[in-house]
């Protein structure tokens, strides 16, 4: 029997406004003091005189969402979270637009800090996503994270 | 053993395929990957790294057969 | 002749949409890869058995819109910044509702994390701010910075 | 000297008003404190600061009678 793991990806850029409704559903949680977001955004990366437009990003998905969640477990061990939240885009995301939302909340501004950093470096690292950089010209290179 | 591999980014780009059943003799991983950079040189230009189900593994790792994939560096964020 | 500061107040809560605006609006700045957001929100914390249902904040405005000020100054000075803004709450400010927004922006992410800390951070000890803790039976207390 | 006085939060709700006229014979700061503390024992039970045209200041600093105020805590975020 596998298990089956949340599904971290959305279907192409993350919309302001989902951040907005996350932020706004969170007013419920009277013990939180302080929210930390956030938000990767593609950038418009100049490469031997070409332009990156957009990035398409693909995954090793059930992978991804193991090790997303395994993330998540590590986290809520760590430091003393209200709550957490990640969104992962896949398929295309044009420059300016986000690829990425990490949101931590916590009674105490100290911890989210901390987790916030923990949780984004861990997802660079760890989770199989790819990331092809599409020119203007419409030809190609492959992402690596630094 | 006969064993299917997962491609990834731009290491499904060189292959060409997603997938591809590969019959390997050495149950290492070392073993298999020499085999996957013989029939693809290309890989080699990668820093790629091998995955069997869904854990990263090094070369010494026994195969088992289950779920094995071929990870270029990660983009994610 | 006094220097006039931008003010950073805001009368009442920071509503989720003002911040969706604000993220939106960068999207047309395609040098920025990392967005970081600090959100204060206000906790209905217990005090001998009373719950707090809202904080009624007041400050020295021009000292505060000059520290405000000089909190920027030195964050640009210091980090490798795109953008930072700051807006905090003047007024009553209810429980779960949000009282400060910070946003850094950056090209890469390394820089966001320390910046967006040292912001919040600087606020909280250098910005002449006061907040009274009402009590649902109307009593209050005045709140610390810890 | 006559100063013009500023009380926020707290201190305001001691002394009843936020801006108040004071006479000081003393030019240093520290004596200015001691007369708020006699007029208005309560203060002590905070843990106030001075800022004298918007600047926190010490108890060595001389007055100038520019904007000075008297802040309890700070408690912003």
């Amino acid at each position: 029997m596998e298990k089956k793991y949340k599904n971290t990806f959305k279907q192409g850029a993350i919309p302001s406004e989902f951040i907005a409704n996350a932020i706004a559903k969170h007013q419920s949680k009277k013990d939180i003091g302080a929210h930390n977001i956030f938000l990767g955004q593609v950038r418009a990366d100049e490469v031997d005189g070409k332009i990156v437009s957009a990035i398409e990003y693909t995954a090793y998905e059930e992978m991804a969402n193991q090790k997303f969640h395994e993330v998540r477990e590590a986290t809520f061990e760590k430091y003393n979270l209200s709550c957490m939240h990640v969104y992962h885009s896949l398929g295309t995301v044009e420059t300016g637009e986000i690829c990425l939302f990490v949101f931590v909340s916590s009674p105490r501004r100290k911890e989210v800090f901390e987790a916030l950093e923990y949780v984004v470096e861990k997802i660079k690292s760890e989770v199989p996503v790819f990331g092809k950089e599409i020119f203007e010209d419409e030809s190609h290179q492959w992402k690596v994270n630094s | 053993m006969k064993v299917e591999i997962k491609y990834f980014g731009m290491l499904a780009e060189i292959t060409g395929c997603s997938t591809e059943r590969f019959t390997v003799v050495d149950l290492k991983m070392a073993g298999l990957k020499k085999e996957l950079l013989k029939k693809y040189p290309d890989f080699a230009n990668t820093d790629f790294r091998m995955a069997q189900n869904k854990e990263l593994v090094t070369d010494t790792t026994l195969l088992t057969g289950k779920e094995i994939a071929v990870l270029p560096p990660f983009a994610g964020g």
